[in-house]
Protein backbone atom coordinates (compact mmCIF):
# COMPACT_ATOMS: atom_id res chain seq x y z
CA UNK A 1 0.00 0.00 0.00
CA UNK A 2 1.66 3.31 -1.15
CA UNK A 3 0.74 6.97 -2.35
CA UNK A 4 3.05 9.49 -3.78
CA UNK A 5 2.91 12.61 -5.21
CA UNK A 6 5.83 13.69 -7.48
CA UNK A 7 5.98 15.79 -10.27
CA UNK A 8 8.36 13.21 -12.43
CA UNK A 9 6.44 11.42 -14.94
CA UNK A 10 5.81 7.46 -13.94
CA UNK A 11 7.20 4.35 -15.25
CA UNK A 12 4.04 2.24 -15.72
CA UNK A 13 5.79 -1.03 -15.90
CA UNK A 14 8.34 -0.56 -13.07
CA UNK A 15 5.65 0.37 -10.97
CA UNK A 16 3.66 -3.03 -11.38
CA UNK A 17 6.45 -5.33 -11.49
CA UNK A 18 7.08 -3.52 -8.48
CA UNK A 19 3.39 -3.77 -6.87
CA UNK A 20 3.26 -7.33 -7.16
CA UNK A 21 6.34 -8.80 -7.31
CA UNK A 22 7.27 -12.22 -5.25
CA UNK A 23 3.78 -12.04 -4.44
CA UNK A 24 2.15 -14.90 -5.80
CA UNK A 25 -1.22 -14.44 -4.62
CA UNK A 26 -1.88 -12.01 -6.66
CA UNK A 27 -4.66 -13.34 -9.29
CA UNK A 28 -5.06 -10.16 -10.75
CA UNK A 29 -4.04 -6.32 -11.14
CA UNK A 30 -6.60 -3.66 -11.71
CA UNK A 31 -5.06 -0.50 -13.05
CA UNK A 32 -5.99 3.15 -14.29
CA UNK A 33 -3.88 5.85 -16.02
CA UNK A 34 -5.41 9.25 -16.21
CA UNK A 35 -3.76 11.59 -18.97
CA UNK A 36 -3.77 14.95 -20.04
CA UNK A 37 -6.53 15.64 -23.14
CA UNK A 38 -5.94 18.37 -25.81
CA UNK A 39 -9.22 19.50 -25.93
CA UNK A 40 -11.81 20.25 -22.94
CA UNK A 41 -15.53 20.83 -24.26
CA UNK A 42 -14.92 22.49 -27.77
CA UNK A 43 -11.27 24.33 -27.09
CA UNK A 44 -7.87 23.02 -27.88
CA UNK A 45 -5.74 22.43 -24.49
CA UNK A 46 -2.06 23.47 -24.72
CA UNK A 47 -1.59 22.07 -20.93
CA UNK A 48 -2.47 22.41 -17.43
CA UNK A 49 -0.70 22.66 -13.84
CA UNK A 50 -2.00 20.60 -11.16
CA UNK A 51 -1.79 22.39 -8.29
CA UNK A 52 -2.37 20.33 -4.52
CA UNK A 53 -2.22 20.90 -0.49
CA UNK A 54 0.74 19.35 0.60
CA UNK A 55 0.10 17.38 3.49
CA UNK A 56 -3.63 16.82 2.89
CA UNK A 57 -3.01 15.27 -0.38
CA UNK A 58 -0.77 12.05 0.82
CA UNK A 59 -3.41 12.04 4.04
CA UNK A 60 -6.01 11.73 1.81
CA UNK A 61 -4.81 9.47 -0.37
CA UNK A 62 -4.03 7.16 2.59
CA UNK A 63 -7.86 6.85 3.71
CA UNK A 64 -8.82 6.21 0.19
CA UNK A 65 -6.56 3.46 0.04
CA UNK A 66 -7.55 1.93 4.02
CA UNK A 67 -11.23 2.32 2.61
CA UNK A 68 -10.12 0.20 -0.54
CA UNK A 69 -8.40 -1.90 2.03
CA UNK A 70 -11.75 -2.27 4.40
CA UNK A 71 -13.59 -3.09 1.68
CA UNK A 72 -12.28 -5.80 -0.13
CA UNK A 73 -9.34 -8.33 -0.45
CA UNK A 74 -6.01 -6.57 -1.60
CA UNK A 75 -2.97 -7.87 -1.87
CA UNK A 76 -1.28 -4.46 -2.75
CA UNK A 77 -2.08 -1.28 -3.79
CA UNK A 78 -0.43 2.16 -5.45
CA UNK A 79 -1.54 5.87 -5.85
CA UNK A 80 1.12 7.70 -7.72
CA UNK A 81 -0.35 11.95 -9.16
CA UNK A 82 1.79 13.80 -10.44
CA UNK A 83 1.77 17.51 -10.12
CA UNK A 84 3.12 20.95 -11.76
CA UNK A 85 3.01 21.72 -15.99
CA UNK A 86 1.73 19.13 -17.55
CA UNK A 87 1.27 19.22 -21.28
CA UNK A 88 -1.12 16.95 -23.43
CA UNK A 89 -0.81 13.13 -23.39
CA UNK A 90 1.48 13.14 -20.51
CA UNK A 91 0.27 10.94 -17.38
CA UNK A 92 -1.67 12.47 -14.58
CA UNK A 93 -2.09 9.29 -12.25
CA UNK A 94 -1.54 5.68 -11.62
CA UNK A 95 -3.85 3.76 -9.50
CA UNK A 96 -3.71 0.10 -9.14
CA UNK A 97 -5.03 -2.74 -7.23
CA UNK A 98 -3.83 -6.19 -6.90
CA UNK A 99 -6.04 -9.03 -5.79
CA UNK A 100 -6.21 -12.87 -5.75
CA UNK A 101 -9.58 -12.33 -7.36
CA UNK A 102 -10.14 -10.31 -10.80
CA UNK A 103 -13.53 -8.35 -9.54
CA UNK A 104 -11.72 -7.50 -6.31
CA UNK A 105 -9.20 -5.83 -8.47
CA UNK A 106 -10.95 -4.28 -10.72
CA UNK A 107 -14.03 -3.12 -8.59
CA UNK A 108 -11.70 -1.13 -6.27
CA UNK A 109 -9.39 0.33 -8.95
CA UNK A 110 -12.44 1.87 -9.72
CA UNK A 111 -13.81 3.36 -6.32
CA UNK A 112 -9.56 4.32 -5.97
CA UNK A 113 -9.80 6.69 -8.94
CA UNK A 114 -13.82 7.86 -8.36
CA UNK A 115 -13.02 8.25 -4.70
CA UNK A 116 -10.06 10.55 -5.66
CA UNK A 117 -11.35 12.27 -8.16
CA UNK A 118 -14.00 14.01 -5.45
CA UNK A 119 -11.76 13.89 -2.09
CA UNK A 120 -7.85 14.42 -2.86
CA UNK A 121 -7.34 18.16 -2.72
CA UNK A 122 -6.04 18.67 -6.52
CA UNK A 123 -6.95 21.45 -8.61
CA UNK A 124 -6.70 21.71 -12.33
CA UNK A 125 -5.39 25.16 -13.96
CA UNK A 126 -6.03 24.11 -17.56
CA UNK A 127 -4.45 26.33 -20.82
CA UNK A 128 -6.57 27.03 -23.27
CA UNK A 129 -6.80 29.88 -26.75
CA UNK A 130 -8.60 31.60 -23.90
CA UNK A 131 -5.95 32.28 -21.11
CA UNK A 132 -5.98 30.19 -17.93
CA UNK A 133 -8.59 28.50 -16.12
CA UNK A 134 -9.52 26.36 -12.81
CA UNK A 135 -11.48 23.17 -14.30
CA UNK A 136 -14.70 23.25 -12.52
CA UNK A 137 -15.84 19.91 -10.72
CA UNK A 138 -18.23 17.75 -12.14
CA UNK A 139 -21.45 16.46 -11.31
CA UNK A 140 -20.90 13.37 -12.98
CA UNK A 141 -17.41 12.58 -10.99
CA UNK A 142 -19.66 13.07 -7.75
CA UNK A 143 -22.27 10.91 -9.29
CA UNK A 144 -19.21 8.05 -9.89
CA UNK A 145 -18.26 8.68 -6.11
CA UNK A 146 -21.62 7.85 -4.64
CA UNK A 147 -21.76 5.01 -6.25
CA UNK A 148 -19.52 3.26 -3.57
CA UNK A 149 -21.20 5.31 -1.12
CA UNK A 150 -22.65 3.27 2.17
CA UNK B 1 -3.75 30.11 13.04
CA UNK B 2 -2.65 29.07 10.28
CA UNK B 3 -4.57 29.72 6.82
CA UNK B 4 -4.63 28.02 3.69
CA UNK B 5 -5.73 29.00 0.37
CA UNK B 6 -5.80 26.91 -3.20
CA UNK B 7 -6.54 27.19 -6.72
CA UNK B 8 -8.44 30.15 -7.80
CA UNK B 9 -9.49 31.12 -4.21
CA UNK B 10 -5.55 31.73 -3.62
CA UNK B 11 -5.82 33.66 -6.94
CA UNK B 12 -8.34 35.84 -5.39
CA UNK B 13 -6.51 36.70 -2.13
CA UNK B 14 -3.42 36.75 -3.45
CA UNK B 15 -1.22 34.53 -1.17
CA UNK B 16 -1.03 30.49 -1.03
CA UNK B 17 -0.73 31.38 3.16
CA UNK B 18 -0.69 33.46 5.72
CA UNK B 19 -0.54 33.23 9.85
CA UNK B 20 -2.93 35.90 11.37
CA UNK B 21 -3.87 35.83 15.14
CA UNK B 22 -7.73 34.55 15.69
CA UNK B 23 -10.19 37.17 16.65
CA UNK B 24 -12.03 36.77 20.30
CA UNK B 25 -15.15 36.49 18.37
CA UNK B 26 -14.58 33.89 16.29
CA UNK B 27 -15.79 30.46 16.96
CA UNK B 28 -16.15 28.16 13.46
CA UNK B 29 -15.14 28.33 10.21
CA UNK B 30 -18.36 29.89 9.07
CA UNK B 31 -17.17 32.97 11.72
CA UNK B 32 -13.65 32.91 9.96
CA UNK B 33 -14.98 33.16 6.26
CA UNK B 34 -17.12 36.17 7.64
CA UNK B 35 -14.00 38.15 9.46
CA UNK B 36 -12.47 36.87 6.48
CA UNK B 37 -14.24 38.72 4.13
CA UNK B 38 -13.43 42.03 5.81
CA UNK B 39 -10.12 41.86 5.52
CA UNK B 40 -9.92 43.24 1.59
CA UNK B 41 -11.79 43.40 -1.93
CA UNK B 42 -9.81 40.13 -2.90
CA UNK B 43 -11.10 38.12 0.33
CA UNK B 44 -14.85 39.34 -0.45
CA UNK B 45 -14.57 38.10 -3.84
CA UNK B 46 -12.86 34.66 -2.89
CA UNK B 47 -15.89 34.43 0.11
CA UNK B 48 -18.73 35.83 -2.02
CA UNK B 49 -20.46 32.74 -2.73
CA UNK B 50 -19.38 29.93 -0.15
CA UNK B 51 -21.27 27.18 -1.84
CA UNK B 52 -18.59 27.25 -4.16
CA UNK B 53 -15.66 26.70 -1.25
CA UNK B 54 -15.04 23.32 0.09
CA UNK B 55 -13.27 24.00 4.07
CA UNK B 56 -10.40 21.69 5.85
CA UNK B 57 -9.21 22.12 9.31
CA UNK B 58 -5.93 20.66 10.36
CA UNK B 59 -6.29 18.64 6.95
CA UNK B 60 -9.49 17.28 7.38
CA UNK B 61 -12.79 18.23 5.39
CA UNK B 62 -15.24 19.95 7.81
CA UNK B 63 -18.32 21.77 7.66
CA UNK B 64 -19.18 25.74 8.06
CA UNK B 65 -20.12 25.10 11.81
CA UNK B 66 -16.73 23.27 12.54
CA UNK B 67 -15.60 24.95 15.77
CA UNK B 68 -11.78 27.06 15.32
CA UNK B 69 -8.96 27.29 17.73
CA UNK B 70 -6.02 29.37 17.62
CA UNK B 71 -3.78 26.31 16.73
CA UNK B 72 -5.62 25.39 13.81
CA UNK B 73 -4.68 24.93 10.24
CA UNK B 74 -7.33 25.95 8.19
CA UNK B 75 -7.69 26.07 4.32
CA UNK B 76 -10.47 26.93 1.77
CA UNK B 77 -10.27 25.79 -1.50
CA UNK B 78 -12.41 25.01 -4.76
CA UNK B 79 -14.28 21.79 -5.24
CA UNK B 80 -11.14 19.00 -6.28
CA UNK B 81 -10.43 18.27 -9.99
CA UNK B 82 -7.49 15.47 -9.40
CA UNK B 83 -7.08 12.43 -11.04
CA UNK C 1 -7.48 -2.29 -31.75
CA UNK C 2 -5.75 -5.40 -31.82
CA UNK C 3 -5.51 -9.00 -30.29
CA UNK C 4 -2.61 -11.30 -29.47
CA UNK C 5 -1.75 -14.77 -28.76
CA UNK C 6 1.81 -15.35 -28.02
CA UNK C 7 3.53 -17.90 -25.86
CA UNK C 8 6.30 -15.23 -24.94
CA UNK C 9 5.36 -12.81 -22.09
CA UNK C 10 4.56 -9.40 -22.53
CA UNK C 11 5.83 -6.14 -21.63
CA UNK C 12 2.85 -4.13 -19.95
CA UNK C 13 4.64 -0.47 -19.47
CA UNK C 14 5.92 -1.06 -23.89
CA UNK C 15 2.35 -2.21 -24.64
CA UNK C 16 0.41 0.59 -22.96
CA UNK C 17 2.70 3.10 -24.41
CA UNK C 18 2.59 1.78 -27.77
CA UNK C 19 -1.16 1.62 -27.80
CA UNK C 20 -2.02 5.24 -26.79
CA UNK C 21 1.29 6.95 -28.42
CA UNK C 22 0.14 10.20 -30.02
CA UNK C 23 -3.60 10.13 -29.43
CA UNK C 24 -4.45 12.58 -27.40
CA UNK C 25 -7.85 12.69 -27.01
CA UNK C 26 -7.16 9.53 -24.63
CA UNK C 27 -8.30 11.24 -20.88
CA UNK C 28 -8.07 7.79 -19.18
CA UNK C 29 -6.75 3.73 -20.14
CA UNK C 30 -8.41 1.02 -18.04
CA UNK C 31 -6.15 -2.03 -17.71
CA UNK C 32 -6.10 -5.52 -16.65
CA UNK C 33 -3.28 -8.00 -16.11
CA UNK C 34 -4.66 -11.55 -14.94
CA UNK C 35 -1.69 -13.56 -13.00
CA UNK C 36 -0.79 -16.79 -12.40
CA UNK C 37 -1.55 -17.32 -8.60
CA UNK C 38 0.44 -20.38 -6.32
CA UNK C 39 -2.99 -21.72 -4.85
CA UNK C 40 -6.27 -23.03 -6.10
CA UNK C 41 -8.53 -23.61 -3.38
CA UNK C 42 -6.36 -25.24 -0.89
CA UNK C 43 -3.96 -26.64 -3.26
CA UNK C 44 -0.61 -25.07 -3.90
CA UNK C 45 -0.51 -24.76 -7.85
CA UNK C 46 3.02 -25.61 -9.46
CA UNK C 47 2.39 -24.14 -12.92
CA UNK C 48 -0.13 -24.47 -15.38
CA UNK C 49 -0.61 -24.84 -18.93
CA UNK C 50 -2.88 -22.71 -21.39
CA UNK C 51 -4.33 -24.43 -24.61
CA UNK C 52 -6.19 -22.77 -26.73
CA UNK C 53 -8.15 -22.96 -30.21
CA UNK C 54 -6.01 -21.04 -32.75
CA UNK C 55 -7.92 -19.62 -35.63
CA UNK C 56 -10.92 -19.34 -33.05
CA UNK C 57 -9.08 -17.80 -30.43
CA UNK C 58 -8.57 -14.61 -32.62
CA UNK C 59 -12.08 -14.74 -34.18
CA UNK C 60 -13.42 -14.72 -30.79
CA UNK C 61 -11.25 -12.01 -29.35
CA UNK C 62 -11.49 -9.66 -32.10
CA UNK C 63 -15.59 -10.19 -31.59
CA UNK C 64 -15.24 -9.35 -27.91
CA UNK C 65 -12.91 -5.96 -29.01
CA UNK C 66 -15.69 -5.00 -31.47
CA UNK C 67 -18.85 -5.80 -29.01
CA UNK C 68 -17.23 -3.20 -26.74
CA UNK C 69 -16.13 -0.96 -29.37
CA UNK C 70 -19.71 -0.77 -30.08
CA UNK C 71 -20.56 -0.17 -26.69
CA UNK C 72 -18.07 2.42 -25.56
CA UNK C 73 -16.84 4.99 -27.12
CA UNK C 74 -13.08 3.71 -27.28
CA UNK C 75 -10.13 5.40 -29.04
CA UNK C 76 -7.94 2.41 -28.84
CA UNK C 77 -8.34 -1.71 -27.18
CA UNK C 78 -5.36 -4.02 -26.60
CA UNK C 79 -5.79 -7.94 -25.59
CA UNK C 80 -2.86 -10.44 -24.86
CA UNK C 81 -3.13 -13.51 -23.97
CA UNK C 82 -0.43 -15.74 -23.25
CA UNK C 83 -0.68 -19.91 -23.82
CA UNK C 84 1.88 -22.52 -23.43
CA UNK C 85 3.21 -23.81 -19.60
CA UNK C 86 2.86 -20.45 -16.97
CA UNK C 87 4.58 -20.29 -13.10
CA UNK C 88 3.04 -18.78 -10.64
CA UNK C 89 3.66 -14.99 -10.91
CA UNK C 90 3.59 -14.85 -14.83
CA UNK C 91 1.54 -12.71 -16.72
CA UNK C 92 -1.58 -14.62 -18.40
CA UNK C 93 -3.38 -11.47 -20.06
CA UNK C 94 -3.41 -8.46 -20.57
CA UNK C 95 -6.65 -5.85 -21.49
CA UNK C 96 -6.19 -2.50 -22.20
CA UNK C 97 -8.95 0.32 -23.04
CA UNK C 98 -8.11 3.96 -23.91
CA UNK C 99 -11.17 6.73 -23.79
CA UNK C 100 -11.03 10.13 -23.92
CA UNK C 101 -13.35 9.41 -20.38
CA UNK C 102 -12.51 7.35 -17.49
CA UNK C 103 -15.91 5.26 -16.75
CA UNK C 104 -15.69 4.92 -20.67
CA UNK C 105 -12.47 2.89 -20.26
CA UNK C 106 -13.06 1.43 -17.06
CA UNK C 107 -16.26 -0.31 -17.70
CA UNK C 108 -15.19 -1.45 -21.44
CA UNK C 109 -11.85 -3.28 -19.51
CA UNK C 110 -13.87 -4.86 -17.23
CA UNK C 111 -16.26 -5.23 -19.76
CA UNK C 112 -13.50 -7.30 -22.30
CA UNK C 113 -12.31 -9.50 -18.97
CA UNK C 114 -15.19 -10.72 -18.12
CA UNK C 115 -16.40 -11.70 -22.11
CA UNK C 116 -12.95 -13.24 -22.63
CA UNK C 117 -13.31 -15.47 -19.36
CA UNK C 118 -16.74 -16.93 -20.68
CA UNK C 119 -16.26 -16.60 -24.85
CA UNK C 120 -12.65 -16.66 -25.96
CA UNK C 121 -11.34 -20.53 -26.16
CA UNK C 122 -8.66 -21.08 -23.70
CA UNK C 123 -8.33 -23.73 -20.39
CA UNK C 124 -6.44 -23.98 -17.85
CA UNK C 125 -4.45 -27.21 -17.16
CA UNK C 126 -3.38 -26.99 -13.30
CA UNK C 127 -0.40 -28.32 -11.68
CA UNK C 128 -1.36 -29.35 -8.34
CA UNK C 129 0.58 -31.80 -5.66
CA UNK C 130 -2.33 -34.68 -7.06
CA UNK C 131 -1.00 -34.06 -10.62
CA UNK C 132 -2.84 -32.65 -13.45
CA UNK C 133 -6.33 -31.66 -13.46
CA UNK C 134 -8.12 -28.74 -16.13
CA UNK C 135 -9.44 -25.95 -14.26
CA UNK C 136 -13.59 -26.17 -13.94
CA UNK C 137 -15.77 -22.78 -15.66
CA UNK C 138 -16.66 -20.91 -13.04
CA UNK C 139 -20.52 -19.82 -12.25
CA UNK C 140 -19.21 -16.85 -10.91
CA UNK C 141 -17.58 -15.73 -14.27
CA UNK C 142 -20.68 -16.55 -16.37
CA UNK C 143 -22.52 -14.23 -13.41
CA UNK C 144 -19.77 -11.14 -14.57
CA UNK C 145 -20.35 -11.51 -18.10
CA UNK C 146 -24.26 -11.96 -17.56
CA UNK C 147 -24.41 -8.46 -16.33
CA UNK C 148 -23.40 -7.24 -19.74
CA UNK C 149 -25.70 -9.00 -21.55
CA UNK C 150 -28.55 -7.19 -23.46
CA UNK D 1 -14.91 -33.02 -42.62
CA UNK D 2 -12.32 -31.91 -39.96
CA UNK D 3 -12.74 -32.54 -36.27
CA UNK D 4 -11.36 -30.42 -33.34
CA UNK D 5 -10.83 -32.22 -29.53
CA UNK D 6 -9.48 -29.27 -26.94
CA UNK D 7 -8.78 -29.79 -23.03
CA UNK D 8 -10.12 -32.88 -21.70
CA UNK D 9 -11.94 -33.94 -24.48
CA UNK D 10 -8.98 -34.25 -26.57
CA UNK D 11 -6.97 -35.98 -23.64
CA UNK D 12 -10.43 -38.72 -23.15
CA UNK D 13 -10.35 -39.21 -27.20
CA UNK D 14 -6.52 -39.32 -27.48
CA UNK D 15 -6.73 -37.42 -30.58
CA UNK D 16 -6.57 -33.58 -30.94
CA UNK D 17 -7.92 -33.26 -34.42
CA UNK D 18 -9.31 -35.92 -37.30
CA UNK D 19 -10.57 -35.86 -40.32
CA UNK D 20 -13.45 -38.11 -40.73
CA UNK D 21 -16.29 -38.58 -43.82
CA UNK D 22 -19.69 -37.56 -42.70
CA UNK D 23 -22.12 -40.52 -42.41
CA UNK D 24 -24.90 -39.81 -44.56
CA UNK D 25 -27.27 -40.15 -41.49
CA UNK D 26 -25.76 -37.07 -39.51
CA UNK D 27 -27.45 -34.08 -40.10
CA UNK D 28 -26.71 -32.00 -37.37
CA UNK D 29 -23.84 -31.79 -34.30
CA UNK D 30 -26.44 -33.84 -31.66
CA UNK D 31 -25.80 -36.76 -34.67
CA UNK D 32 -22.65 -36.29 -34.97
CA UNK D 33 -21.92 -36.40 -31.37
CA UNK D 34 -24.22 -39.34 -31.59
CA UNK D 35 -22.10 -40.83 -34.00
CA UNK D 36 -18.95 -40.12 -32.55
CA UNK D 37 -19.87 -42.33 -29.33
CA UNK D 38 -19.85 -45.22 -31.34
CA UNK D 39 -16.27 -44.74 -32.32
CA UNK D 40 -14.55 -46.44 -29.51
CA UNK D 41 -14.51 -46.25 -25.40
CA UNK D 42 -12.45 -42.81 -25.45
CA UNK D 43 -15.52 -41.25 -27.62
CA UNK D 44 -17.52 -42.60 -25.68
CA UNK D 45 -16.09 -41.40 -22.22
CA UNK D 46 -15.80 -37.96 -23.83
CA UNK D 47 -19.13 -37.37 -24.65
CA UNK D 48 -21.21 -39.30 -21.67
CA UNK D 49 -22.13 -36.07 -20.37
CA UNK D 50 -22.83 -33.20 -23.02
CA UNK D 51 -23.78 -30.73 -20.49
CA UNK D 52 -20.28 -30.18 -20.36
CA UNK D 53 -19.56 -30.20 -23.98
CA UNK D 54 -19.01 -26.61 -25.98
CA UNK D 55 -19.86 -26.86 -29.94
CA UNK D 56 -18.45 -24.40 -32.81
CA UNK D 57 -19.05 -24.87 -36.16
CA UNK D 58 -16.29 -23.04 -38.44
CA UNK D 59 -14.84 -21.24 -35.27
CA UNK D 60 -18.89 -20.17 -33.96
CA UNK D 61 -20.34 -21.33 -31.20
CA UNK D 62 -23.76 -23.78 -31.72
CA UNK D 63 -25.96 -24.99 -30.37
CA UNK D 64 -26.66 -29.40 -30.85
CA UNK D 65 -29.43 -28.70 -33.92
CA UNK D 66 -26.76 -26.70 -35.38
CA UNK D 67 -27.02 -28.39 -39.37
CA UNK D 68 -23.48 -29.55 -40.18
CA UNK D 69 -21.86 -30.42 -43.16
CA UNK D 70 -18.80 -32.32 -45.42
CA UNK D 71 -17.09 -28.74 -45.47
CA UNK D 72 -17.25 -27.97 -41.91
CA UNK D 73 -14.39 -27.49 -39.22
CA UNK D 74 -16.19 -28.85 -36.37
CA UNK D 75 -14.79 -28.61 -32.43
CA UNK D 76 -15.80 -30.16 -29.13
CA UNK D 77 -14.49 -28.38 -25.96
CA UNK D 78 -15.17 -27.74 -22.55
CA UNK D 79 -16.17 -24.81 -21.15
CA UNK D 80 -13.91 -21.83 -21.34
CA UNK D 81 -11.49 -21.35 -18.59
CA UNK D 82 -8.62 -18.45 -19.84
CA UNK D 83 -8.59 -14.66 -18.75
Amino acid sequence: MAVRVQEADFDVGAELAALTAGNHKVGGLGVFIGVVRDTAGDAAVAGMTLEHYPGMTERQLAAIEAEAVARWPIEASLIVHRVGRLAPGENIVLVACASAHRQAALDATAFLIDWLKTKAPFWKLEETADGESWVDARESDDAAAARWRR
Amino acid sequence: MKLLYFAWVRQRIGVGQETVSLPAEVATVAGLVDWLRTRGPGYAEAFRDTRAIRYAVNQEYVEPDQPVSADDEVAFFPPVTGG
